[in-house]
């Protein structure tokens, strides 16, 4: 038992702790937890992008000619912590205009294509799926085609908020709730798998990797 | 002996089931940190057990098996490392998984991150994988079977750069090599340069991102792993062959361990999650079958 | 001046990602745009670590309530940052250079051992809550929800080898994986198709908005 | 929309920026590398060819420019070599240029056995360029050093790089997308105009008023929890919406609504918001600051806070509106055990299961927006979501179209809505 891993099983007990009731032993594991991780992320940012992108980026530990441009990008980087300054805290919305403005460039975009035009194209599909070969139905994935279309358009005819849902449209809606109902006991399933795993992980830590008591 | 002792407490603890069940129905519900013990003893005796969980290898699993063999040796590899520490019992193994199958059939493999841990994750994934014997017999050396190129911030416009060029967002590996001096670099410029692109993601920047700009916008070649939270709503992409094959939480990376026969971690657990979920199955049952008497009563 | 400027900025980094899907020309202009947005995310770390420092220093000066405890989040921050700096720095001065995070280090060290079970721990809590809920609160309460439940069921049952075993007396046949995997390609597919569809499209309303300045409340506007 | 007064400031602003940005344009990134490429190190000299080892050459190449870009790049494609089968003697293929027909040859790209092309991507716009591809087998030295020994290979070219102005590709991608984004900015304006749109009804929301009047009847407390996102996120602001609403009817009922915040710029909005409800409502003495009040900015804390408050003061209702993340599952949970009515509205895909299999009525997705263009009645939310329905019958068109036309067997026209490269 080495004393870097009974340092990690100790934080890990600490914040195990909280399970039993909210205590000082939690809250200070909590605490460091903030701290470390705040330290973590600012020396990662700092070397590997300030460090390395930008200030060797301008000043290249080579000699040879620098991108000066990449200044824009430390000015409005400069402007952000401003922000810390509740007089002149206005200033640090140029960064974020700039950010915000990308971002929703960029979104508009491949949002539209990736999530709305490419699965459309994929949606499009024949209802009856026949093996090239043989010339005979497969069933499977004849059902299965079915179930897209169907669940794809009425899905969408669910979503569609400017129509009232009655008659042969309200119904396509009723029958729409029910594929995302699925759905979301697809995510349910996946997600409560999700999170064992993650529980899985640290009784492994304690049992096999600090008390070794498995193989 | 210890896995006997778990198998005859988890007997135990499934017959005190029977107990809570009927505390339950007759309206006494016990208290949360009851069911926080059974949890935890779901998730821990399993461990000391050995029996043999039976993983099937879904279609999912198969098609980036498929997608990963249809490369032939000396092919160039981009694994994407976007996820942090949390999320490592379920993307670890896969990772290690993938990384054997990488270095044994002489896949050159170059590394990065977009999430600030992925660089230092896929440092110990390399590091389970160098163990290997056969793979250690192989004398792989850096920077020319593989590289870690690190991490850069920016998220997704990270990808959007490196659409034109890898070099603008990684001008130095994580060793602090410049990107002209590494030979595996030497003819990668961007996506159209690599065979195929491998994420393991749990979260945002990760799966999504990479469909949207790498293959969409630049046609790269992909696959992924995903956690469990992230993986259905990536199913879309699967259909549409925007991705070559799903890595799903643990019992996609056991899957993963089975078909590329390289078993661990996702196979060892596998028996843990198993009993975690027939738990959990049980106490929604118990829950409900209480809620539906109670419901009677009142009618 | 204080809402125009961010309004400008906002449309012309916008319309410079919009436009370059169609025009290949405006490739290099996207790509400096993209260095920027890195350099500036780097700064926004800095910025939520300068603001979680004035906080706990408030804290700790007014002796609000907590104070103690954030004397310990000042305390392993300086402690993290310290051991980075000089492990980083250190690593530039060598010849070749070492990066701050190559296995060995004390930053390395960090990670593993004090980082990585925190973090890690802190988010496995939620398989505890995830079991107490589905003990205390998952109902089936109308026909959706038991739609959901089932389908959950057999995601859950099927995606292990869980349901499979307790049928192993009758057959060896797979059953309940491949009604799992089913499950996932075909409805779930669908519904998360329709559900992505539709994101997509408010994505692109909200986005356009904030491109033509519409929508301006990232400037403080209305 | 008002128009600011220092007009001159503007102008002078607007120009310095699209100077920067027009600079930012004009100044050639390093997208093309002119530097000599790097990689002869690796590759050993062509004289050290043994005739009897090398793979037979490749029969044929074609070099063209990469389609679509901004140029900078060469397609480099070739026919395999006959000896590039399973088990055959190829183990790769070496790409070459040079600036003349007779010129040096420097390695530019490689790819593995199987694969039939490259791409270069470090040349120079409208500079003639000439291309050899060798096939070539590797073998393991009694140094243990990897050997290649090469084929040989036939000049091609001269071919120039160019860059495009419009991707032609992506042209139906254009046009959906200014029809889509035209139809958005008429319903705006429309709505702007005092145009009627119409929002059907949305479950959850008609479940507001038995909610507030159960709490009334049984003279508990009501809860609304609006997320742990600050007011940047839409999910916050959408959420804000709906709580004026919720309060309208509590300053009606005169119920306590009591607004537990994670962040301190939510708190402020939210008590503007309640003020003004309780003010619509002829009440406006009834309100107090203290009904919304700052928890912390922690996740967890935030959660067990608000566990505590419901276990002890056992609310009849409790609202949760906005965005959540692993929190909402305690949240749902103690609410759900002290017996409250709960409803629910999020975006957060994964955090939507635990909320519809624990609240009485969920807002799903788009619902919540919905609800809040809705109940706002704002000309911006309701001419997007009438947009939106405009560029969402578009699709269904498309889809109903397509998969009749599939079906039989008439014309695949998903290609023609597939963007991709």
């Amino acid at each position: 038992m080495d004393i870097s891993n009974f340092l990690a099983a100790v934080l890990t007990l600490g914040i195990f702790s909280f399970l039993y009731k909210d205590n000082p032993v939690y809250r200070a594991c909590e605490a460091i937890f903030v701290g470390v991780s705040a330290g973590y992320w600012a020396i990662v940012f700092f070397f590997d992008n300030l460090q390395k992108k930008f200030w060797e980026g301008v000043f290249p530990p080579d000699g040879s000619a620098g991108d000066h441009l990449l200044w824009f990008g430390a000015i409005l980087g400069v402007l952000m912590l401003f922000r810390l300054s509740s007089k002149i805290g206005w200033i640090a919305r140029w960064p974020l205009a700039f950010i915000v403005g990308a971002t929703a460039g960029l979104y508009m975009i491949t949002y539209f294509v990736s999530n709305a035009m490419n699965q459309v194209a994929d949606t499009m599909l024949s209802l009856i799926v026949v093996n090239d070969v043989t010339g005979s139905i497969i069933w499977t994935q004849t059902i299965g085609a079915l179930v897209v279309a169907v669940g794809v358009i009425s899905g969408l005819v669910y979503f569609f908020f400017s129509k009232e849902h009655k008659g042969v449209f309200g119904a396509t809606a009723k029958v729409g709730i029910w594929f995302l109902m699925i759905t979301f006991g697809a995510s349910f399933g996946y997600t409560v798998m999700s999170r064992m795993s993650l529980l899985i992980g640290r009784m492994s830590f304690l049992f096999r990797d600090w008390l070794g008591l498995i193989g | 002996m210890a896995s006997t002792i778990a198998t005859i407490l988890l007997i135990l603890v499934g017959v005190s089931l029977l107990y809570i069940a009927y505390r339950t129905i007759t309206g006494r519900p016990v208290e949360r940190r009851i069911v926080f013990i059974y949890i935890a003893l779901a998730v821990a005796l399993p461990l000391f057990m050995t029996l043999p969980a039976p993983v099937q290898v879904t279609p999912d699993v198969e098609r980036l098996y498929d997608a990963l063999e249809e490369l032939r040796p000396g092919s160039k590899v981009l694994v994407s490392f976007d996820y942090d520490p949390p999320s490592a019992p379920e993307l670890q193994p896969m990772a290690v998984a993938f990384m054997k199958y990488a270095f044994k059939h002489d896949l050159r493999v170059i590394v990065m991150g977009l999430w600030p841990q992925g660089p230092q994750l896929a440092n110990l994934a390399i590091e389970e994988a160098m163990a290997d014997q056969e793979i250690a017999a192989k004398n792989l050396e850096y920077g020319v079977d593989y590289v870690n190129l690190g991490f850069q911030s920016g998220n997704e416009f990270v990808i959007q750069a490196m659409g034109t060029q890898f070099k603008r967002m990684f001008p130095q590996d994580d060793r602090r090599i410049p990107y002209d001096s590494i030979p595996l670099m030497a003819n990668v410029t961007n996506f159209s340069n690599v065979d195929f692109v491998f994420n393991l993601s749990s979260g945002k920047p990760g799966t999504i991102e990479w469909v949207q700009i790498a293959v969409d916008r630049f046609g790269a070649t992909m696959g992924a792993g995903n956690t469990a939270v992230q993986a259905p709503q990536v199913y879309p992409y699967l259909r549409a062959k925007q991705l070559h094959g799903l890595l799903g939480g643990m019992s996609g990376a056991a899957e993963f361990e089975k078909i590329v026969e390289e078993p661990g971690d996702g196979t060892t657990f596998i028996l843990s999650q198993m009993f975690a979920h027939a738990i959990v199955i049980l106490f929604v049952i118990i829950g409900n079958a209480a809620f539906f008497t109670e419901r009677r009563k009142q009618e | 001046m204080r809402r125009e400027v961010p309004l400008i900025i906002t449309s012309i980094a916008g319309l410079v990602f919009a436009i370059s899907f169609f025009i290949p020309l405006l490739g290099d202009a996207q790509n400096r745009f993209s260095d920027w947005v890195s350099i500036v995310q780097s700064f926004a770390v800095w910025l939520g670590l300068l603001n979680l420092t004035k906080v706990s220093l408030e804290k700790i000066t007014r002796k609000r309530e907590g104070w103690q405890y954030a004397i310990l989040t000042v305390v392993s921050l300086v402690i993290m940052l310290a051991i980075g700096m000089f492990d980083g720095f250190s690593g530039l001065a060598q010849d070749p250079p070492v990066s701050y995070r190559e296995p060995g280090t004390n930053f390395d060290w960090m990670f593993r051992y004090v980082y990585t079970p925190l973090t890690s721990t802190m988010f496995a809590m939620l398989a505890f809550f995830v079991a107490s809920a589905s003990y205390r609160a998952f109902r089936a309460r109308n026909f959706e929800a038991t739609l959901l439940l089932v389908a959950g069921f057999f995601v859950m049952g099927g995606r292990v080898p869980l349901f499979d075993l307790l049928i192993r007396w009758f057959t060896d046949y797979p059953l309940f994986n491949q009604f799992a995997d089913w499950i996932m390609t075909y409805p779930n597919t669908a519904g998360q198709r329709a559900i992505m569809i539709g994101i997509a499209l408010g994505i692109m309303s909200s986005s356009l908005r904030i491109i033509l300045g519409i929508e301006r409340s990232h400037v403080g506007g209305q | 929309m008002k128009r600011p007064p220092q007009k001159t400031t503007r102008r002078i602003v607007l120009l310095a920026l699209l100077a920067i940005a027009a600079f930012a344009l004009a100044v050639p990134a390093q997208t093309t590398d002119p530097s000599e490429p790097v990689a002869d190190t690796l590759l050993p000299d062509t004289s050290a060819i043994t005739p009897s080892q090398a793979p037979a050459p490749v029969p044929s190449v074609t070099v063209k420019d990469n389609p679509n870009d901004n140029g900078g790049a060469i397609r480099i494609t070739w026919e395999l070599s006959p000896a590039d089968t399973a088990g055959g003697l190829v183990a790769g293929y070496n790409v070459y240029r040079a600036d003349s027909e007779t010129g040096e040859f420097r390695p530019v790209a490689d790819a593995p056995s199987g694969t039939a092309f490259a791409t270069d991507n470090r040349v120079e716009n409208g500079k003639d360029y000439y291309y050899k591809v060798t096939a070539y087998s590797q073998y393991i030295d009694a140094g243990e050093d990897k050997v290649q020994v090469q084929s040989s290979g036939q000049v091609y070219g001269p071919v120039q790089a160019s860059w495009q102005v419009f991707n032609m590709d992506r042209l139906i991608c254009l046009i959906l997308v200014l029809t889509v984004s035209g139809s958005i900015i008429h319903f705006i304006r429309k709505a702007r105009r005092g145009g009627a749109i119409y929002v059907r009804k949305i479950g959850g929301i008609d479940a507001v008023e038995e909610a507030v009047g159960r709490a009334t009847e049984m003279g508990k407390k009501i809860f609304y929890i609006p997320g742990i996102q600050d007011m940047n996120d839409v999910q916050t602001i959408a959420g804000i919406a709906i709580l004026g609403r919720v309060a309208e009817k509590a300053a009606e009922y005169e119920t306590w609504l009591e607004v537990p915040v994670s962040k301190s710029l939510v708190m402020v909005t939210a008590r503007e918001t309640m003020k003004e409800a309780y003010a619509k409502m002829g009440r406006p003495d009834n309100f107090q600051e203290n009904q919304v009040h700052y928890l912390t900015d922690d996740q967890f804390g935030y959660a067990a806070a608000i566990d505590g408050m419901v276990v002890r003061e056992k609310p009849a209702t409790i609202f949760y509106m906005g965005a959540f993340f692993a929190e909402s599952l305690i949240l749902a949970e103690t609410g759900n055990a002290a017996g409250a009515i709960q409803i629910a509205g999020t975006a957060m895909p994964s955090q939507l299961p635990f909320f519809i299999a624990a609240c009485d009525f969920t807002l799903i997705g788009e619902e919540l927006f919905a609800a809040s263009a809705y109940l706002s009645g704002e000309p911006r939310q309701l001419g997007s979501l009438k947009g939106q329905d405009v560029g969402k019958a578009i699709f269904l068109i498309l889809i109903i179209v397509g998969i009749i036309f599939a079906t039989l067997n008439i014309y695949d026209l998903s290609p023609y809505i597939k963007v991709g490269q």
